[in-house]
């Protein structure tokens, strides 16, 4: 028994797409060291609207690292429209399963994405039926303070 | 690869001794201590040999002991049993912001049926000011209980001064010493408190088993009720072999209570010297002072990172340490102790609790350090978060 | 001399098998199963194993388990919890008069804070009457109370029957099964219980673990608080190695539980035949039908001495039983029980509990029935008191 | 450990003086067996009133038995006057001491010859100070019901 399993552990122990690129064509932060998780993602977006490159900054847990990993790779190479569609639940799947308290940190990989591609919309003008309506800062605050699974769960010490 | 477990205040292993003492009450003395035949009172003998060590341990009476079945446990029935009883005299409990949660989920529960609960803040070290323990009492305190040693960040509160001021206005005093009984010389005559909670599973003796000390002359209702046991203080079979380890837990204790403060300390100011010196941006919570401080605990909140990954890192390399931050793995959010003494959610998110022991040697503190020193490094690369982005 | 260990209703030892299991979890996983290193995880494993095997033992769902301390306590939980979490609906309970003390003393406690409850009487053999219960519901019930099967005189309750009957008015049913599990079919879902109270100590487990099954979807607040152990309901560090050991005992119990009733049945059968055509002037307590009696046990009144005496005669033989009239070595009077069935008090005080199990053997049979006429015979001869002079 | 020391259980496993005297010149009787104890003393006393011989009948406990044994043959070679001032202390001690529990069961015993003396003193027209106003059927149903002590506490099955 393992909290994480073999996937998991072994994108937390040797992530893929760590750091950030310069002179990103997008780039999204999502959450914030109070909520106990904060991740940022760069990418790179080539003429024909395809990711090239991603890169990833986490703080936080152990499922949040392995999150961004295993997003990150997701999309390197597909086009954003098809970014745009990644789910939180794909990101589970393709880690072959998160501990229920643990979803919330694919969810936060998901939203990082879509902030990234929404800051490359704005400054390309570009429009995508995935962002219509999209808020990039309105969610994760209420997924922090209001939810009970609002921040990455330690190993307690209140032993 | 080596395993080092850094982990003694969420439990510790049974001792070898202990555990031998216990085997025979599984298959051969396992009587039930309430019967009245050979095997019945072969049972009860380890009963009243086990009771007598615990007493020795703390300095009391025998028949102020009395066996639950966890410091949990023993925590819920003084608060449970004082509320009931005293109810007529009052309905106000003090204790601190930084009780363990047996003491302030309870206290929450008590609120819920009437009783009014003051929680004493701390000082940027975790210490109860007796001043406003002093100005917290009014006509209706029933109750003050304040633990000995902290769990997360280690503060020995003045509990002799604390008790006093209590007595002085009349008031009973209980005191949460499972982290205390073992790591510290504890004196219930000299403490003069009325009460105090103590668990096994802390002293290197079985989990599932706690004591209440209660003074001779005191009567509290039971907070478990049913047959006869424990003069009828608390009630259900007596969970024999458990009880007969933490009798030799606490004799174990007792004998090596100089050689146990020395070692653990000494380990555990080796490791601060190296990680004060060699990892930058940390902070340590809790005493400065060392001497006011539990002889194994670290408390280290670790700059832009965030405490779980630090610790499945580390357990990768077999390294065992807990999160500064949360109660256990089933609660999320931060310390509550962390916050009352005032370090902020981002720090106290990357915090985690280093405590040695009995079986920690010289040669783990270089491996656990380098080993930190590494994972450190690794995890503030991946981190979004710096000195530099003002945090 | 031979040990014939006769009082298995009152604990039993532990199994070897189950010893085993339960070791490795005192020194080698000793970790805190809250913890979310490997040592812990290790622990947190154990839980879940023996969680499985108690829920298969009583087909119940692994999450619908909660582990406790004791019988007692689970007992003691669901009568507080259920009276808080419902006491806006109403203030009435009940139960019956032959309820171990767990659930007696506790209905006593709620009764000083203004719950009513009914103490059902039971007929001469010990079961309570279907109509009686149906009768005594009223508007204000919140919960009926009846064990499964009673510990001194061992009869078995109509318990589906008798939850119909509460649920049929929407009342909760809770069922003190603590001498029912490993000695008869017992199946949750079948029964249609809300509540069930078990210990592992009276099935070759340890003392000091219990469970309560609480069926799945009804909310009842914690008993004891603090930590987010046992999913929020129950604090406290879990007693690793006890909770193994009571998933070891459910394993065994579920798997031997035809060839354990057949064997007790067949042994208790052959003692009562001899016992009753060699002994003069006994009764036997409890239901003449053996088919709903619990299949080790015998109650027999003997005329004319006291069970005391009967006890230590034949503990200086070897030979362990308990006396049908008191509750524990620390308590005195006649025994409720008998007390409730019209056992009049001159015959109660001469009961003795005779409970078989896994290692009485055939042999025995003859060493306890020769022994037993012997030792009646003796303290007759002792005795003020025949039945010339009318008693 | 054992719950009586040897000397109890000696004379509990091996009781001296068992039965009944015929025609015996003092018969008392105390306790119920109501109350868990019952204890039967005849008495012959010779014409120097001395006790020659002493017998009993106890329906009891262990030390119930063990108290009538002793005491019994405490008193056989006793005067009535001596034998009057038997007291329960006295019994307990010569068993090496009884479970603080069971000392009702040396008063039985105390109060058992009390009263047969007092039959003694009925039948044979003596008058003894030790016996002055005193009421032999009085106080056994107090003890037994009253106090928490009242019977002989048995080893339970409440388990
Ligand atoms: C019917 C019944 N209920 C409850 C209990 C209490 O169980 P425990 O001893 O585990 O507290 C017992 C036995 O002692 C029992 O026989
Ligand atoms: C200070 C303090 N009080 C109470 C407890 C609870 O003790 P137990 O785990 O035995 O219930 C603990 C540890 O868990 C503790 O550290």
């Amino acid at each position: 028994m393992a909290l994480y399993n073999n996937t998991v552990m072994e994108h937390f122990m040797n992530p893929r797409n760590v750091g950030e690129i310069e002179n990103p064509d997008g780039k999204g932060i999502y959450g914030s060291p109070v909520c106990g998780d904060m991740m940022q993602i760069t990418l790179s977006v080539d003429e024909n609207e395809i990711i090239t490159d991603a890169k990833f900054k986490t703080f936080g847990c152990g499922s949040a690292i392995a999150s961004s990993s295993m997003a990150t790779e997701l999309i390197k190479g597909m086009s954003v429209e098809k970014a745009l569609e990644l789910s939180n639940d794909k990101i589970v799947e393709e880690l072959g399963g998160l501990p229920a308290v643990k979803i919330h940190c694919s969810v936060l990989a998901e939203h990082a994405i879509k902030n990234a591609i929404y800051d490359y919309a704005q400054t390309h003008g570009r429009k995508y039926a995935g962002l219509e309506g999209y808020n990039p800062d309105a969610e994760h605050h209420d997924d922090c303070e209001g939810s009970e699974e609002g921040g990455c769960q330690g190993c307690g010490n209140g032993k | 690869m080596k395993n080092v477990y850094l982990d003694y205040s969420a439990t510790t292993p049974v001792k070898e001794q202990v555990v031998n003492e216990m085997i025979p009450y599984f298959t051969e003395y396992f009587g039930n201590p309430s019967s009245l035949y050979t095997p019945g009172l072969e049972a009860k003998e380890g009963l009243i040999t086990a009771r007598n060590r615990v007493a020795e341990l703390i300095n009391s009476r025998p028949e102020e002991i009395y066996f639950t079945s966890c410091g949990t446990e023993s925590d819920n029935w003084v608060l449970e049993a004082v509320a009931e009883a005293l109810e007529n005299k009052g309905n106000h409990i003090i204790t601190s912001k930084i009780e363990h949660h047996a003491i302030l989920h309870t206290c929450q529960h008590l609120e819920k049926f009437g009783f009014e609960v003051t929680y004493l803040d701390v000082d940027s070290e975790g210490f109860v000011r007796p001043e406003e323990l002093e100005s917290a009492i009014k006509d209706t305190t029933i109750l003050v209980s304040i633990m000995m040693v902290n769990n997360e960040i280690g503060t020995i509160q003045p509990i002799k001064e604390l008790a006093k001021i209590a007595h002085n206005q009349g008031i009973l005093f209980h005191t949460d010493a499972v982290q205390a009984i073992g790591n510290m010389p504890v004196d219930v005559k000299d403490l003069d408190v009325d009460f105090m909670s103590m668990s096994a599973h802390k002293i290197y003796g079985p989990k599932g088993v706690g004591a209440l000390y209660k003074r001779r002359g005191i009567q509290i209702p039971s907070f478990i009720h049913g047959g006869a046991q424990e003069k009828k203080k608390r009630a259900g079979t007596e969970n024999t072999a458990g009880i007969v380890g933490f009798g030799k837990a606490s004799e174990l204790a007792r004998m090596n209570l100089h050689s146990h403060m020395n070692h653990s300390s000494k380990i555990r100011n080796m490791m601060w010297e190296r990680i004060e010196k060699e990892i930058p941006d940390i902070i340590l919570n809790g005493p400065k002072d060392f001497s006011k401080r539990h002889p194994g605990n670290l408390n280290i909140a670790i700059s832009y990172i965030e405490g779980e990954s630090v610790l499945l890192m580390l357990d990768f390399n077999g390294i065992c340490v807990s999160t500064g931050s949360a109660c256990s793995s089933e609660t999320l959010g931060t310390s509550h102790v962390l916050n009352a003494i005032g370090v902020p959610v981002t720090k106290a998110n990357g915090a985690i609790r280093i405590t040695v022991g009995d079986n920690t040697t010289e040669e783990d503190v270089d491996y656990v350090v380098d080993n930190l020193k590494q994972v450190v490094a690794k995890l503030r690369e991946l981190s979004p978060v710096n000195g530099e982005k003002g945090w």
